[in-house]
């Protein structure tokens, strides 16, 4: 069913009856030719893209609760392409044109707006870095900015640049950056997957992987046993369990990272402002809330929940660089899962295992990924051959020494 | 003031009036009034406008989950957008504003969107919109964003302070309610350490607006003398207006304590007080809420819910309405009816879904027995309710009880799952509760009054048998048990028109089976698409509808559709709150170097390095601009001498017999065989083989080393060297210490700097280049016998000592230093000189060790030992790590010497396209060297040693500017370092 | 968070910092060995991530400086024992 | 050559301000001594101290006052302070005296600023800032805890019934006493 103004009019007019719904509940067939393992955004829109580019329709999207329930569904919706590292920027970029077609491409308003991204900078030797950094998103076609503080004084006066203990010298802006409505980029995924022919099976969980002389062959789920000559982990924060069931050890520890949403408040902020000198990120939703978070709890977990310190210091960061938020409330506080890789950077690649694949380490990155991640596993999977932005993300580089390193913060995940 | 809205009885002192606004009409109340309850008695039922049609709104609730009345508060930089009217304590000039209209709340012009309503279902936006491309971010989303939102901010930094702290109890008490008080009574004779927290301003809980007696005496007279008793006890702290919001790992909960915001001017003390409460057993006993029933319009103004509407008259003295029916399908909301009766208001009816007798005798009410009410008019305040029979009856206020809900918010903090239960047609706490925590009365479904006085004690005792105090025999007060029987009913089937399920985010039934059609069949998957329970109320009031009506729809069970889970906080809390006293200046603290009082007084300006504020230059009259003084510093420095404060490196002093072994381990070159009274510079790598930290380390005597680090990496640093002492070589006799805030330590530097520092240092101590020379250190006195440390190494390139004096006297030692110098034309010199000096050197700072190189890269890579086990040592020889075409860090100068090199820019071979493919590196610092009178730069290249006068483009497109460049030595000046040793 | 140091008691989480997996004591000692690269990188970048008890490295960086080696449910984050990591060091058999 | 001397000016030094019951001061000339327990030889490093001190080093996380006034902190199980008045730079050579070569000696007095505060709502104005149980039962007196106030490590020691010792870093001295004057002022 195609959406638009005039489907909405019509069904407005009959009292919304002829909506059908958005995507089918198949019970799994024995057999595919892929099985992805995850129905959170990066499956989802890996089954997207490799039913609609790469014409591979006998694919299942296996998801062990209801789809979008992972990292898709609980995130503060930033996109952006401002990285430094080779091994990254060029992905990202290709990411962030994937979101610029977004809705057209899935017919479904996923609410893609680009409003720009501010990394507020609070030194001379943080100028430099974004400098590098600017320059080198223009060396992969991307778009960046640098802005002095007066240029910000003028566009955002309500920053504190007068009172501050960290006072603000300018910013690296992307224009091109901004935030995307998160369940929807699951919903318009899955809705253009399943029209193609694609299975999404929810409350399937995958309990087993079978490995027969070194080839995977397909899984044990909670539905039954499902056979497939390929098998995808792309499964977040829980790569680490998932990867365990074939018995392999990731470079990846999970970290709960906390988000925030304040009550609903009339227009106060355009874009994303970031603070370069405590952790903090913020934006404002279309439904009016302040959506914002930091850092990590900092120590390995899988329960979806953090503590208070994290909560205290995220809102100092907020306090400090836009005082006038001290009056608006906290609404909710959620965590989600982070695989965090042991460089900060992640994994599209084969394993070891003939047949079995991997798509995982996206720390707190995998939101802004998702096109990109999964047209470049769909590639991967299509092809055997990864996608040219790609062809970095490899679990070896860790014994190669071509690791993707964009904060130096080392072999230390909860740094990242 | 009008009475006409006011009955007898109640808890206001009706003795004093207050005044106060509402949308800048005065009005009037007394204390013990919440804004809501006054805006009742003033006749007010129009308040707010819902957040999707507009739709006018009154007040629903008399709680906390109030969706409905939000106003904005106070006024200008003290606006508090949001501000639910029903728990906003009345104090004498409050001012509130209705929000979410445009034009005024009567006439708002964007009521339109409720005209629109076919066309704008559940999730509509995400089916449309998409056209043209650039219309989003231009026209359609500008719009949306306006409309939506409900209240303002300021946008004015917040005018009141907030704090936090920290309290330790054995027993928390969460609520003050009948369970509660019988719980901490328990709990404090018991001489436990007991905390008591109540959101209410008044204890009590539903005592407050219920009329029904303990021992004997009415049960908010027992509340206020139990309370009163409780908070006159050495051993108990009782907080009134308490919101316990959140229960985190191991007993700890978060507080807000309201502690000013019931005062009109909060008189400069906190506004409100962050408590993280350490509690070793906690009681749960947050009561229960009302919820609703769906039906046809059931969400105007006068449509409220049934123990609201109680609560205003029993508490409050007010009266929701002159006319009023009763909408149920349980005993309790004929207990509504009964106390308005008593009160003097006529009771039109009570609609029953139930068909079984009277459970109370209201005069002259009718009894409607299977009834159900379908429709209402009246637009901005009710006139009438229609009954499925067709009949009208003219009523001016509906009271409508659905059942009750326990308060189970907390319970699902850890994420605790709720389990379902037939008999009350509710959840109840689930069996995973957070550690330490019991649930007690209406919150655990002990729903009558005598169940809930009973479970209070007995979850009190259990929790403290288990730390080990001995309980008093329980006196359990004496209570009715209430007749609360309850027929699960959510919404009428029969009503046409729109029937509403969460009244501030409007979401009807049928957008709930909408969404169910349409796939969304996950009570989580129904949540985002319809937004139901998004609201500041956290559907509070409507998931239990919401799940009820998609269960039906799903033709499954409610348990089997589960439900969402509860996130902290509680009620929502204010972000200053959050943040206490870490805001503006005092976000994080300063450290201040030893002379930072003599800088101040000499024309310096600060800049902040890590925590630390150090002098970046000093301004001298006459010069215009920085780069004037840093010229002159740079210079006269190198012409004679200049003296900075480094006292912010970092300063570890390690003893023990196995040192020289230890940093021989931490560091990529050897220290075991620095003599005593020598100085080595170290370089530090992290176990994955990249450069981590560099400093001089001095040997100052057989087992006695001090290290320096720099000032950012101290701390992380020392965290490293624990570690590798304590957990990887943890039988070496290591002993480490910070001192860097012990010693004032300064770098004189320049040719004439020995000559200075021979005034300063008293005549036993040689400093000629013979006795002392380069990398000599030892230990000296100054001015006269204060001990000294003095270190000849140099980072300027020039003859140059570092002089340390314990930190007391470091303000006086640099007065006394340019004293010494003045002969000289000794200056003081800040960071900005330093750096020049060091590019000019080639030595390396943050911005070359990033934690991205190796010590290949910065051209150390012969000094980092191959022949012996240290940190790193392995990692660093992967295989790209030490290709040909590795990074090696390099001078740059423009070719055009008139030219500013720029930090940042990449560099791309002559002839090649400016593009990632052919990135060949970055220029990592710049500087204007005055000495040799052009601009210079330190920065990486690949293959850069094979490279020399090469030239190459350096590019900074976000600058729109590139040069050519030549690559030369790292080192500008006195390659030979001649300059160090003579 | 609240971990029983054992030898000051009961302290909050925020006193501490946070390294990892206790695999992190076991540092490869034989650095020359043909593999060692490939023994290093496991050591370096492979560590336990368990859904379930986790020994994982704290330091008390505000308080005394020792290195603890914690025992907790990363499903539900219970701690259920707290040693002093010299000890546990020297019992894998590290020394000098 | 010219005469120059130098003037001891520690940060705090002479503060002394009292509001409604609480007096905070900086006390006169403290000098920190931290000693080291050499790995191997703690035993007779203790036994060096108790004969020296005429008290035995106490377990971590308690103070004891010495026959001499000096108070010995045990910081942790190689580690402890020696704190003791004395206005001259030279009190690593004073423990290095009574101690000789049993333990290892650092000079602390410069790298650390002391308050103290007394009062009986002391406890008050401190659980603002100090995550420590400060309840006459948990904190007795002479026990002693390093913590984080305010995003700085302090050493609190407890002299008396509300009494307290408040070490922190000497170059952020300004800013805790900043956090101490607003936890009064709060609290009062």
């Amino acid at each position: 069913m195609q959406y638009s103004v005039f489907r909405l009019l019509k069904e407005g007019l009959t009292g919304n009856r002829g909506w059908k719904p958005v995507w089918r509940e198949p019970d799994p067939r024995p057999e595919y030719d892929i099985i992805i393992i995850g129905g959170g955004g990066h499956g989802l829109s890996t089954a997207y893209y490799l039913s609609k580019v790469f014409g591979r329709r006998n694919v299942a999207v296996l998801e062990k609760g209801w789809l979008g329930s992972g990292n898709i569904g609980r995130n503060t919706t930033i996109i952006r392409s401002n990285y430094l590292l080779e091994g990254n920027q060029p992905f990202y970029e290709f990411s962030l044109k994937l979101w610029e077609n977004l809705e057209r491409d899935t017919n479904y308003n996923s609410m893609v707006s680009q409003r720009s991204i501010l990394n507020l900078y609070h030194t001379d030797g943080q100028r430099d870095a974004y400098v590098r950094r600017g320059n080198a998103m223009f060396l992969s076609g991307a778009d960046a900015e640098l802005a002095d503080a007066a240029q910000l004084r003028k566009e955002l006066p309500y920053l504190d640049f007068d009172d501050a203990r960290f006072p603000i010298l300018g910013g690296l802006y992307q224009k091109r950056g901004g935030t995307a409505r998160h369940d929807a980029v699951a919903w318009g995924y899955a809705r253009g997957a399943d029209s193609r022919g694609v299975d999404i099976i929810q409350n399937c969980e995958v309990t087993g992987i079978d490995i027969k002389n070194g080839k995977c062959i397909g899984v044990q789920t909670t539905r039954g046993a499902i056979r497939a000559s390929k098998v995808a982990m792309c499964v977040a924060g829980s790569s680490g369990r998932v990867a365990a069931l074939a018995g392999m050890r990731l470079p990846i520890e999970s970290h709960v990272l906390q988000a925030f949403v304040s009550e609903g408040l009339k227009p106060v902020l355009p874009g994303v402002v970031t603070f370069g000198m405590g952790h903090f990120y913020i934006s404002q939703s279309d439904k009016g809330g302040l959506v914002f978070g930091g850092d990590l709890d900092g120590y390995n977990t899988y329960a979806q929940r953090g503590n208070l310190p994290v909560v205290e210091d995220v809102v100092e960061g907020g306090m400090a660089i836009m005082p006038f938020i001290g009056r608006a409330r906290l609404l909710r506080s959620w965590g989600g899962v982070m695989d965090m890789s042991m460089d900060g950077s992640p994994f599209i690649d084969k394993t070891h295992i003939d047949g079995l694949y991997f798509n995982g380490g996206w720390c707190y990155g995998g939101f802004k990924a998702t096109p990109a991640s999964g047209y470049c596993y769909a590639h991967l999977l299509a092809k055997d051959e990864p996608h040219p932005v790609a062809t970095q993300l490899r679990l070896d580089r860790f014994q190669t020494g071509n690791i993707i390193d964009e904060k130096g913060a080392g072999n230390q995940p909860n740094l990242h | 003031m009008t009475r006409e809205f006011r009955v007898n009885g109640g808890l206001v002192d009706r003795s004093k009036t207050l005044g106060f606004t509402f949308n800048g009409k005065a009005m009037k109340g007394h204390p013990g009034d919440t804004l809501a309850s006054a805006l009742i008695a003033n006749g007010q039922k129009l308040v707010g406008r819902s957040f999707k049609y507009h739709r006018p709104r009154g007040v629903f609730t008399a709680g906390s989950e109030e969706p409905n009345a939000l106003v904005e508060l106070r006024d200008g930089a003290f606006t508090e957008p949001n501000t639910r009217a029903t728990v906003t304590e009345l104090f004498e000039g409050l001012s509130a504003r209705s929000q979410n209209h445009r034009g005024s709340l009567e006439f708002d012009i964007l009521s339109i969107n409720d005209m629109l309503h076919p066309f704008l279902s559940a999730g509509f936006y995400y089916k449309t919109f998409m056209w043209p491309k650039t219309f989003w971010e231009k026209v359609y989303e500008p719009f949306i964003r306006s409309a939506a939102g409900l209240g303002r901010l300021s946008m004015q930094e917040d005018p009141d302070c907030y704090d936090k702290g920290f309290i330790h109890c054995d027993v928390l008490v969460i609520g003050a309610g009948p369970a509660g008080l019988v719980a901490a009574r328990a709990a404090a004779e018991s001489g436990a350490r007991v905390v008591v927290a109540d959101e209410d301003f008044l204890p009590g809980g539903r005592l407050n607006a219920e009329t029904m007696e303990i021992d004997g005496s009415p049960g908010h007279a027992w509340a206020a003398t139990a309370a009163a008793e409780l908070a006159s006890m050495q051993n108990v702290r009782f907080m009134n207006r308490t919101t316990v919001y959140g229960a985190y790992d191991h007993g700890i909960y978060g507080a807000l304590e309201r502690s000013r915001d019931h005062i009109g001017d909060s008189g400069g003390k906190p506004r409100q007080i962050l408590w993280r409460i350490y509690s070793k057993r906690a009681v749960l006993a947050a009561g229960a809420m009302e919820r609703p029933i769906a039906f046809g319009n059931n969400d105007r103004p006068g449509i409220m819910l049934a123990g609201a509407v109680r609560a205003y008259v029993n508490r409050f003295g007010a009266a929701p309405g002159k006319k009023v029916a009763v909408f149920t399908n349980n005993d309790d909301g004929w207990r509504t009816a009964a106390d308005l009766a008593a009160s003097g208001i006529d009771v039109a009816a009570v609609i029953d879904v139930k068909n079984s007798g009277h459970a109370a005798d209201i005069p002259g009410a009718r009894h409607i027995p299977n009834g159900k009410v379908v429709d209402t008019s009246g637009r901005k305040c009710l006139k009438s309710i229609t009954l499925n029979t067709g009949e009208k009856i003219r009523v001016d206020c509906l009271a409508v009880s659905g059942g009750w809900n326990p308060n189970l918010h907390l319970t699902c903090h850890q994420r605790g799952r709720p389990q379902w239960n037939d008999e009350l047609s509710a959840f109840v706490p689930g069996v995973e509760l957070p550690a330490g925590m019991a649930v007690a009365g209406a919150a655990r479904g002990k729903m009558t009054l005598a169940s809930a006085l009973a479970d209070g004690n007995d979850a009190a005792v259990s929790q403290l048998e288990s730390l080990g105090f001995s309980i008093s025999a329980p006196d359990i007060p004496k209570a009715e048990d209430e007749p609360v029987n309850c027929t699960p009913f959510w919404h009428v089937g029969e009503s046409s028109s729109r029937s509403w399920i969460d009244l501030q985010n409007d979401v009807t039934v049928k957008d709930v089976k909408l969404a169910n059609s349409e796939g969304f069949r996950s009570v989580e998957l129904l949540k985002r698409y319809t937004t139901l329970g998004m609201a500041t109320d956290q559907g509070k009031t409507s998931n239990m509808a919401g799940l009820a009506i998609l269960a039906e729809a799903r033709g499954s069970s409610i348990p089997e559709v589960g439900t969402t889970i509860f996130r902290p906080p509680y009620t929502p809390v204010a972000l200053g709150a959050f943040a206490g006293r870490s805001r503006g200046r005092h976000f994080r603290p300063y450290r201040l170097a030893p002379s930072h009082e003599w800088a101040k007084s000499n024309g310096a300006g600060f800049v902040t390095v890590g925590g630390w504020m150090r002098a970046q230059w000093y301004v001298q009259s006459g010069e215009n601009g920085w780069r004037d003084s840093v010229d002159r510093e740079t210079l006269a420095t190198r012409n004679s001498v200049g003296i900075c404060d480094v006292s912010t490196l970092g300063k570890i002093d390690i003893k023990g017999g196995d040192v020289g072994a230890f940093l021989d381990k931490v560091y990529s070159n050897t220290f075991s065989t620095l003599p005593v009274g020598k100085v080595r510079y170290g370089l530090m790598l992290r176990e994955d083989g990249i450069c981590y930290d560099d400093g001089t380390t001095a040997r100052m005597g057989e087992n006695h080393y001090v290290m320096t680090t720099t000032t950012a990496n101290a701390v992380l640093v020392f965290r490293n060297l624990e570690f590798a002492r304590q957990c990887l070589w943890p039988d070496m006799d290591v002993h480490l210490i910070s001192i860097t805030d012990g010693w004032a330590q300064f770098s004189v530097a320049g040719p004439n700097s020995r000559n200075l520092l021979k005034k300063v240092i008293d005549p036993d101590y040689g400093v000629s280049n013979e006795s002392f020379p380069f990398m000599a250190c030892g230990k000296v006195t100054v001015c006269g016998g204060v001990p000294a440390r003095l270190f000849r190494i140099s980072f300027s390139g020039e003859l140059a000592y570092e002089i340390a004096v314990p930190s007391r006297y470091g303000n006086s030692m640099m007065a006394a230093l340019m004293e010494a110098g003045r002969e000289f034309d000794a200056i003081p010199y800040g960071t900005e000189a330093l750096g020049v000096m060091r590019i000019e050197k080639g030595h390396v700072t943050g911005n070359e060790l990033n934690g991205q190189t190796t010590a290949l890269n910065i051209g150390l890579g012969k000094m980092a030992g191959v022949k012996k086990d240290y940190i790193g040592n392995v990692l660093s020889r992967r295989p790209v790590m030490v290709s040909e075409d590795a990074i090696r860090l390099m001078g740059f100068r423009p070719v055009d010497r008139s030219r500013e090199l720029v930090a940042g820019s990449h560099f791309i071979a002559m002839g090649d396209p400016v593009d990632m493919k052919n990135d060949q590196g970055w220029m990592t610092s710049v500087a204007w060297s005055p000495h040799l009178g052009h601009s210079i730069g330190l920065g990486f290249i690949k293959r850069g040693h094979e490279r020399k006068g090469e030239i190459v483009r350096a590019v900074s497109p976000i600058h729109g500017m590139e040069m050519d460049v030549e690559i030369v030595s790292a080192h500008f000046i006195d390659p030979q370092g001649e300059r160090l040793r003579d | 968070m609240i971990i029983n140091h054992p030898l000051l008691g009961p302290r909050d989480a925020s006193e501490f910092a946070y390294l990892g997996d206790v695999g992190i004591i076991d540092r490869p000692t034989d650095w020359q060995a043909d593999d060692s690269i490939k023994n290093f990188v496991e050591y370096g970048y492979l560590r336990d991530n368990p859904a379930g008890d986790h020994k994982e490295l704290w330091y008390h960086e505000q308080g005394d400086r020792s290195w603890l080696v914690v025992t907790r449910n990363t499903l539900t984050h219970e701690i259920s024992s707290v040693e002093m990591a010299r000890d546990v060091a020297r019992s894998r058999g590290r020394g000098k | 050559m010219t005469e120059l001397s130098l003037f001891s000016t520690p940060p705090l030094d002479g503060y002394d301000k009292s509001t409604g019951d609480i007096r905070l001061y900086s006390p006169e000339a403290l000098a920190v001594v931290s000693i080291a327990l050499p790995l191997g030889s703690e035993d007779s490093a203790l036994a060096m101290i108790a004969s020296a001190y005429g008290v035995d080093l106490p377990s971590p996380g308690k103070s004891v006052i010495a026959t001499d006034g000096a108070r010995l902190v045990r910081l942790g199980l190689d580690q402890a302070f020696i704190i003791f008045p004395h206005s001259a730079p030279d009190a690593e050579d004073v423990v290095q005296g009574k101690l000789e070569d049993a333990v290892y000696v650092t000079d602390q007095t410069d790298a650390w600023t002391a308050l103290a505060i007394e009062g009986s709502s002391t406890r008050d104005a401190l659980e603002r800032i100090c995550p420590i149980d400060l309840h006459p039962e948990s904190f007795a007196v002479d026990d002693a805890a390093r913590t984080v106030m305010e995003h700085l490590g302090v050493l609190i020691i407890r002299a008396g019934d509300n009494d307290f010792l408040l070490l922190s870093a000497s170059s952020s001295a300004n800013s805790f006493l900043h956090a101490l004057e607003t936890s009064i002022a709060n609290a009062g």
